[in-house]
């Protein structure tokens, strides 16, 4: 494999998918450094647009986790997240964007595991398909 | 449609005194051309003409940002409501206007008019080129009569027609007040060429739409003949946050249409105006399509069904596909 | 507005931060930064002099946006919030980056940990030089609470609260409170009658002069907030009037109509004029609409004018609203039993000698059908079989928990049949035996010696073969499958989530975990709260709990829910979300998207035309933003989660900072 | 200057003397035709229709980056240096006059260095037009299909071979690279050209009478017809990215977390937000007012400050209206005004 290190920004609900990521911590449970974790209070405020935001501010793959469903803090912000996902998720996937690169994880405060299991996949995949070249990384 | 039975309407619906004026169609300045009208009083009615060259989308002149038609009638300056035409697009883009509370029901009188396609005017006017007077199209058993200084040409329909009309699901309005003439039967959902792009691989998919976005001039043509496009403030023209560069690149490009694309995921009704208007080329209604397909394909809903429905992605259901979360 | 000035603060944590991320460095590369105007790292910054340190920094530099690289933000955001708050910055100012669980924690080597604190500091710098100055806004509390449900958890919490001084109002959908406790017989481990400890509870209720008690009552819905919730109240028509009936029951003889007894699980009849139980609160009686024959036919009639003294008996009766005034809500609506209809393997509903633990526990009360003899088809019971884990820890019908009571009662039951059928053979199916309570290891240690045979195994099936009952299972100890004939066999069904659980959880905006119980604030340090400011859980609604812990819960949310009362006023979210007028289309998407109906559409003037634009009640707003994602101008923000904030922060961690 | 003929067969060969130049050209792409920095020559298409993308991208580029900054704050400008000598090759000879109406612009009182950088080593090679295009106006603006105005060669189409007018000392240049590829041209060549120059102006269908138009301005800005005509329009801004000599820009810095530049690009007077003030006041409210201003600025100011209309009478803006909003049909209702 290549030393292709790959930058991914992650959008994490602060009850569930934040927590769950603290507890990774706190267990000292290891994953690649890869990812970097943008707190919202709840995956309904991720507009989907963030998505695309990342990836031509230069991310290489996005990552959207929140409570599991039923779970929300908020009632409903993770279901209306899950569709605006798709919809975005498919959408770039339309216009030749790897669908590996836009991804979502429903990761509850005590599930520090699979936090770091989701992270790991994550990474190893877009490392797979290696760096993302639609957006124009540097605008100078 | 017979023009008279239209101009019969017409002057019905400018007689009611709620009504301050009526969006139709009058002929245009040149060639195919045709252009939208605004009729206050009976007396214009002449000016009214109805064809498969009548492309323009009227219900966009609904959201526009300010109303130009001032009534010369005093009579009519407590008029309230507008009457204007509607095929089967125009309809969904009614229904799709109201039920985002673009515009209050009963400040529209609909005259519905089942629709048989319209003219693809690049297609046309390839055929048939540097046409400056004006021309005539009348549909005839599935062919164009198109006449052109008093000289009669015959060409198949399909080979004018708009590819967005060769798909429509919805011919005949949806909604109106009065509807005119025979209802007009849709075609199945046709995904056909939505379906054989998905089905490439990632660069190859890349490699179509690059060369596209690529093109894109930013003119907003699209955006701006989109009768859903009527935001009070467009995020595309905010500097803080700036969503998108105004650099023209195609880096700033696709991300535009992704955010037009998106921004009409589940509101789009296909009418295909975006794509007609677009001097690029850039085949626009392949990313409304994707959306249109997959928002019923995932979610069971359709834009502009009816005007009172929920917003497809401030709504959901239990039962959404989640095969796809980690 | 002054210039933006950020101080930036790096905590080593000891060595937890230290040892992994390199301080020096970050704290170097962070003066670099845009608006940086001091950086510093500091061995504890949680502590007096980390937080003495921010305070001078921020006189000296006149600092007024602070980040600190620290630990999660769910650990001290508010301790340093304070911080800020003393130092006469707006506590919002505040940008926490998370280092430590988020990175010194979870990476190994140093150099790209050191790499990675870089990135998510400059995203936290970028974010907090456009964050804003948020206010906390007060409202007053009306110090009256509301309790849904009369169960023992109802009623220990009504009584809490009403004993501190302030009014309740507790709601009871049946006709008398008492809840499931009311019809068990004995409880465990101490084998104390339940109807005996129950009673003076319900009576105390039903005296008390901060209570005001609503039976045969729902909720229909509730608006509001945490302080001034607006709850309607349908009282179903008991067709008796409550404050004329005196319970002398004369008028039950001459009803002539026979319905099942619904406090006996339909075991016995009833009259359709009845009185639940005996010591029914309130002692009054009440007319199933369902049987009566004259609101289904406008026949018979012969109830009123039995009474004609106090005309108690109003068969014209309608269902009423009333709109309660409350500043905090208890919900403790209870549990149903599971249905062992759901596992037909087992024969419930197909022979009769198959019951649940519930029906056991009515044949064995005095006050039940049988006047307390365990008798089936009129015959005392000869061999009992009991089977535990009836609709729990049940992947095949989608309960995994555990309904932590049937273990105990089951021993009680066991014990109950020794005790009133000596002679009987008594054979417990158990997977795992669960006595963790005080006193439940003892007492399943005496039923075993009172010659209660356990065997550990899964109950396959129960079937018929002649007269009796064979109880099919595998014995996970000996590794045999093994029949046992029954003519009585006990299925010890667990607890489900009410059928009106969802109904609940709309009503009030609950949110539910994935077993469909209730779900609280946090498992541990939250358990009683909800997400919903105001509104707080007590009883079987949250999770199966036997009466003990319901009780403790039970007092828990009745102390949390008398706090805001007391206070008299709660502070309101300051992370709510905001309307740029001008860029608002009155599309309405916000208000779809809210979970709280907490925005709707008003009409304000735009350039000489009457416009409707979104509108933030920031008492009912909880800050989670999904309104924000729904829009499509950006016309309504999330504060301290802004479009702006989250794009900087986006822009941010697209660099590379190797 | 003299004239050559070129045969068609040598046109390749013509292309690749160039070699020392970058080449603007028509392309045609698989779906679209355009104009632009050609990456391949054998891309370039000359027999293409007036393209939608205006030649004018070539010296005034939709976006120009200025210079670039680092976080310090330390600017580095665009090294103009760099500009390589370029030709436009196939420019109709409407587009190739605008370059003149936008020259005061940007050599007027200020120098636009990165403008006349590019003016200075572009060489316009024409490509008269046969026949006019649907909606040209050309001849009532002072223009013609065969005008060598503002060009250094122009081409003319024959059925074999092209007939190349050199008009300028920089436009011999290019034909002195490989002499041997032409003959020159003969008298019979020089008439066959007028008699097609003569066919073509003949078949300009559209006019419009501009004379005493910005008198006749003066005294309308308040009429009623502004509303009327800018009833239909949409508000996009096809008229004026297509117009060869709608010359506005905006500046903007673009920015990410560790650096950025400054960058002019195209702006349309046809946006809202082109007028939109800070303070959330537009002067140009609504779509009328910017319409007019379109109008006033290419048939008035520009008139009332360089002495000619800011119009070539592409017909552009005519063809590509979405919404059939004419120039010709409102200047013409204009003049009839009371």
């Amino acid at each position: 494999m290549s030393k292709f290190e790959p930058n991914i920004v992650a959008f994490l609900c602060n009850w569930c998918s934040y927590a769950g990521a603290d507890l990774t911590g706190t267990t000292r449970t290891h994953y690649p450094p890869n990812v970097k974790v943008i707190r919202v209070m709840c995956t309904g405020r991720v507009n989907p647009l963030f998505l695309v935001q990342s990836l031509r501010q230069g991310a290489d793959g996005v990552l959207i986790s929140g409570c599991h469903p039923g779970e929300c803090h908020y009632l409903k912000g993770n279901y209306l997240a899950r569709r605006r996902f798709l919809l975005m998720k498919n959408l770039l996937e339309f216009i030749g964007i790897n669908p590996e690169r836009i991804r979502m994880s429903w990761v509850s405060a005590s599930e520090g595991k699979k936090f770091a299991d989701v992270i790991t996949d994550v990474t190893q995949e877009i490392k797979k398909i290696g760096p993302l070249k639609h957006f124009k990384k540097e605008i100078l | 449609m017979n023009i008279q039975k239209l101009k019969d309407e017409a002057k019905r619906a400018l007689g009611r005194k709620e009504v301050k004026y009526l969006i139709g169609y009058q002929k245009g300045s040149y060639g195919f051309r045709v252009s939208p009208v605004f009729l206050e009083s009976k007396e214009e009615l002449d000016l009214l003409t109805f064809s498969p060259l009548c492309t323009i989308s009227l219900p966009n002149y609904l959201t526009l940002e300010a109303d130009l038609i001032q009534p010369k009638d005093a009579k009519k300056a407590k008029a309230t409501k507008i009457a204007l035409f509607a095929r089967g697009c125009d309809s969904r883009a009614l229904n799709q206007i109201m039920a985002e509370k673009g515009i209050p029901r009963d400040k529209l009188y609909i005259i519905g008019i089942p629709c048989n396609g319209v003219i693809d005017l690049k297609k046309i006017e390839a055929r048939f080129p540097g046409v400056v007077d004006l021309a005539e199209v009348v549909e005839e058993n599935g062919k164009y009569i198109i006449t052109i200084n008093n000289q009669s040409h015959e060409v198949p329909k399909e080979e004018l027609i708009a590819d967005t009309c060769k798909v429509c699901q919805y011919p005949t309005p949806l909604i109106s007040n009065k509807l005119l003439g025979d209802k007009v039967e849709g075609s199945p959902a046709n995904y056909d060429d939505i379906q054989s792009l998905e089905e490439q691989s990632p660069e190859e998919k890349w490699d179509f739409w690059q060369e596209h976005f690529e093109r894109c001039i930013r003119c907003y043509a699209c955006k701006n003949s989109c009768p859903l496009c009527y935001c009070e403030g467009c995020i595309l023209d905010k500097l803080n946050p700036q969503w998108i560069r105004r650099s023209v690149d195609t880096s700033e490009n696709l991300l535009f249409h992704i955010t037009r694309a998106f921004h009409l995921a589940g509101r789009c009704i296909s009418c295909g105006e975006c794509e007609r208007v677009c001097p690029m080329d850039i085949p626009l209604m392949k990313l409304n399509k994707k959306m249109e397909k997959d928002v019923k394909e995932l979610f069971d809903y359709e834009a502009g069904k009816d005007h009172e429905s929920k917003p497809l992605l401030t709504t959901f259901n239990l039962e959404d596909p989640d095969d796809f979360v980690l | 507005m002054s210039k933006i000035r950020v101080g930036v603060y790096i905590c080593h944590c000891g060595v937890n931060i230290k040892s992994t991320v390199d301080v020096a460095t970050l704290t170097q590369f962070a003066s670099t930064l845009p608006h940086v105007a001091v950086a510093k790292d500091y061995i504890y910054l949680c502590s007096d002099p980390g937080q003495e340190l921010i305070k001078n920094d921020i006189k000296e530099f006149k600092l007024n946006r602070i980040v600190v690289a620290a630990c999660s933000p769910r650990m001290h955001e508010p301790t340093f919030r304070k911080v800020l708050r003393s130092s006469d910055i707006n506590p919002y100012c505040l940008e926490m980056a998370n280092i430590r669980e988020h990175c010194s924690w979870v990476h190994e080597d140093g150099k790209k940990a050191t790499q990675k604190a870089e990135s998510i500091l400059a995203a936290s710098v970028a974010k907090a030089s456009l964050l804003e100055p948020l206010e906390e806004k007060e409202v007053d509390v009306i110090p009256t609470a509301l309790v849904l449900g009369g169960g023992i958890a109802g009623i220990q919490a009504a009584l809490d609260i009403a004993d501190t001084g302030f009014k309740v109002y507790l709601v009871e959908k049946e006709p008398s409170i008492g809840g499931h406790m009311m019809q068990l017989d004995k409880t465990f481990p101490t084998l104390d009658c339940s109807a005996c400890i129950l009673t003076p509870k319900m009576s105390d209720v039903g005296n008390h002069p901060n209570i005001e008690l609503l039976t045969y009552s729902e909720i229909t819905e509730v608006k509001g907030y945490v302080g001034n919730f607006k709850v309607t109240i349908k009282k179903k028509p008991r067709y008796i009037l409550e404050d004329k009936c005196n319970g002398c029951g004369i008028c039950i003889s001459y009803c002539p109509v026979e319905m099942p007894d619904p406090f006996n699980l339909n075991l016995s009849k009833t009259k359709c004029l009845y009185i639940p139980f005996p010591q029914a609160v309130p002692a009054c009686f009440v007319i199933d609409p369902n049987y009566c024959r004259y609101t289904l036919r406008r026949e018979c009639k012969q109830c009123e004018p039995v009474c004609k003294d106090l005309q108690a008996v109003d068969l014209k009766q309608k269902e009423q609203f009333m709109e309660v005034d409350v500043g905090t809500i208890i919900v403790a609506t209870g549990f149903d039993t599971f249905d062992p209809n759901l596992k037909p393997e087992l024969g419930y509903g197909l022979y009769p000698n198959v019951i649940t633990g519930l029906e056991f526990e009515r044949l064995s009360s005095a006050s039940g059908p049988t006047t307390g003899d365990v008798m089936i088809n009129g015959k005392k019971p000869k061999n009992v079989v009991f089977v535990h884990c009836v609709g729990s820890r049940d992947k095949s019908i989608g309960n995994e928990y555990c309904s932590r009571v049937c273990c105990m009662y089951t021993a009680k039951q066991a014990h109950l049949i020794k005790e009133k059928i000596p002679d009987a053979k008594v054979t417990v199916f158990y997977i795992d035996m669960r006595a963790f309570g005080k006193g439940f290891e003892e007492f399943y240690d005496r039923v075993k010696q009172e010659g209660v045979f356990y065997r550990r195994g899964n109950v396959s099936e129960v079937y018929k073969r002649g007269d009796n009952l064979i109880v099919r299972a595998e014995d996970t100890l000996m590794g045999q499958l093994i029949e046992e004939e029954a003519d009585l066999v006990v299925l010890a069904v667990g607890m489900v989530p009410r059928t009106d659980s969802d109904a609940v959880s709309n009503l009030l905006k609950l949110s539910q975990s994935s077993d469909k119980f209730l779900l609280e604030a946090h498992p541990k340090l939250r358990p009683v709260d909800t997400a919903s400011d105001g509104i707080f859980l007590a009883g079987c609604c949250q999770g199966p709990k036997d009466i003990p812990d319901t009780v403790a819960q039970a007092s828990a949310a009745a102390a949390k829910a008398c706090i805001p009362l007391s206070q008299g006023k709660v502070k309101t979210e300051a992370m709510v979300s905001q309307v740029a007028e001008q860029l608002c289309r009155g599309c309405g998407f916000c208000v779809e998207a809210c979970p709280y109906e907490a925005i709707e559409l008003k009409s304000i003037e735009r350039l000489g035309q009457t416009v409707e634009v979104a509108s933030v009640n920031e008492v009912l707003c909880k800050g989670c933003g999904a309104c924000a994602a729904a829009c499509l101008s950006g016309a309504i923000q999330q504060n301290s989660f802004t479009d702006e904030q989250l794009l900087s922060m986006i822009a941010s961690l697209g660099e590379s900072y190797e | 200057m003299n004239a050559f003929i070129l045969q068609k067969d040598k046109l390749q060969d013509f292309l690749d003397s160039l070699n020392e130049y970058q080449i603007w050209a028509p392309v045609k792409r698989e779906t679209a035709t355009t104009f632009e920095l050609t990456k391949d020559l054998k891309d370039i298409s000359l027999d293409l229709k007036k393209q939608v993308v205006v030649s004018k991208s070539a010296i005034f580029p939709q976006t120009e980056p200025l210079f670039t900054f680092d976080r310090n704050g330390t600017p580095k400008e665009t090294d103009l240096a760099e500009q390589r000598d370029t030709i436009v090759l196939g420019i109709r000879p409407c587009d190739a006059r605008s370059f003149n109406l936008l020259d005061p612009v940007f050599k007027g009182d200020f120098s636009d260095p990165y403008y006349l950088k590019r003016r200075n080593n572009t060489v316009l090679i024409g490509i008269a037009c046969n026949d006019p295009f649907l909606n040209c106006f050309c001849t009532s603006i002072g223009g013609n299909p065969f005008s060598q105005e503002g060009l250094d060669l122009l081409f003319t189409e024959f059925d074999g071979a092209f007939y190349i007018e050199v008009i300028t000392e920089k436009g011999k240049q290019l034909i002195d690279i490989t002499p041997s590829l032409y003959t020159p041209a003969t008298a019979e060549d020089t008439k066959q050209k007028e008699g097609l120059a003569n066919a073509s102006e003949g078949r300009v269908k559209r006019q419009i009478d501009s004379n005493g138009l910005p008198e006749k301005l003066s005294g309308i800005f308040e009429h009623p017809i502004w509303k009327q005509f800018a009833s239909k329009c949409i508000g996009c801004g096809i008229c004026t990215y297509s117009c060869p000599t709608c010359y506005c820009f905006d500046m903007q810095d673009e920015t990410t977390a560790k650096k950025g530049r400054r960058v002019r690009i195209w702006d349309s007077c046809m946006f809202a937000e082109y007028t939109l003030h800070a303070s959330g006041h537009n002067p140009r409210q609504n779509r009328n007012d910017r319409l007019r201003n379109r109008i006033y600025h290419k048939f008035k100011f520009n008139i009332d400050n360089h002495g000619v209309a800011s119009c070539v009478g592409c017909g552009r803006c005519i063809t590509l209206c979405p919404v059939n909003v004419d120039l010709i049909e409102n200047l013409t209702a204009i003049k009839e005004l009371e």
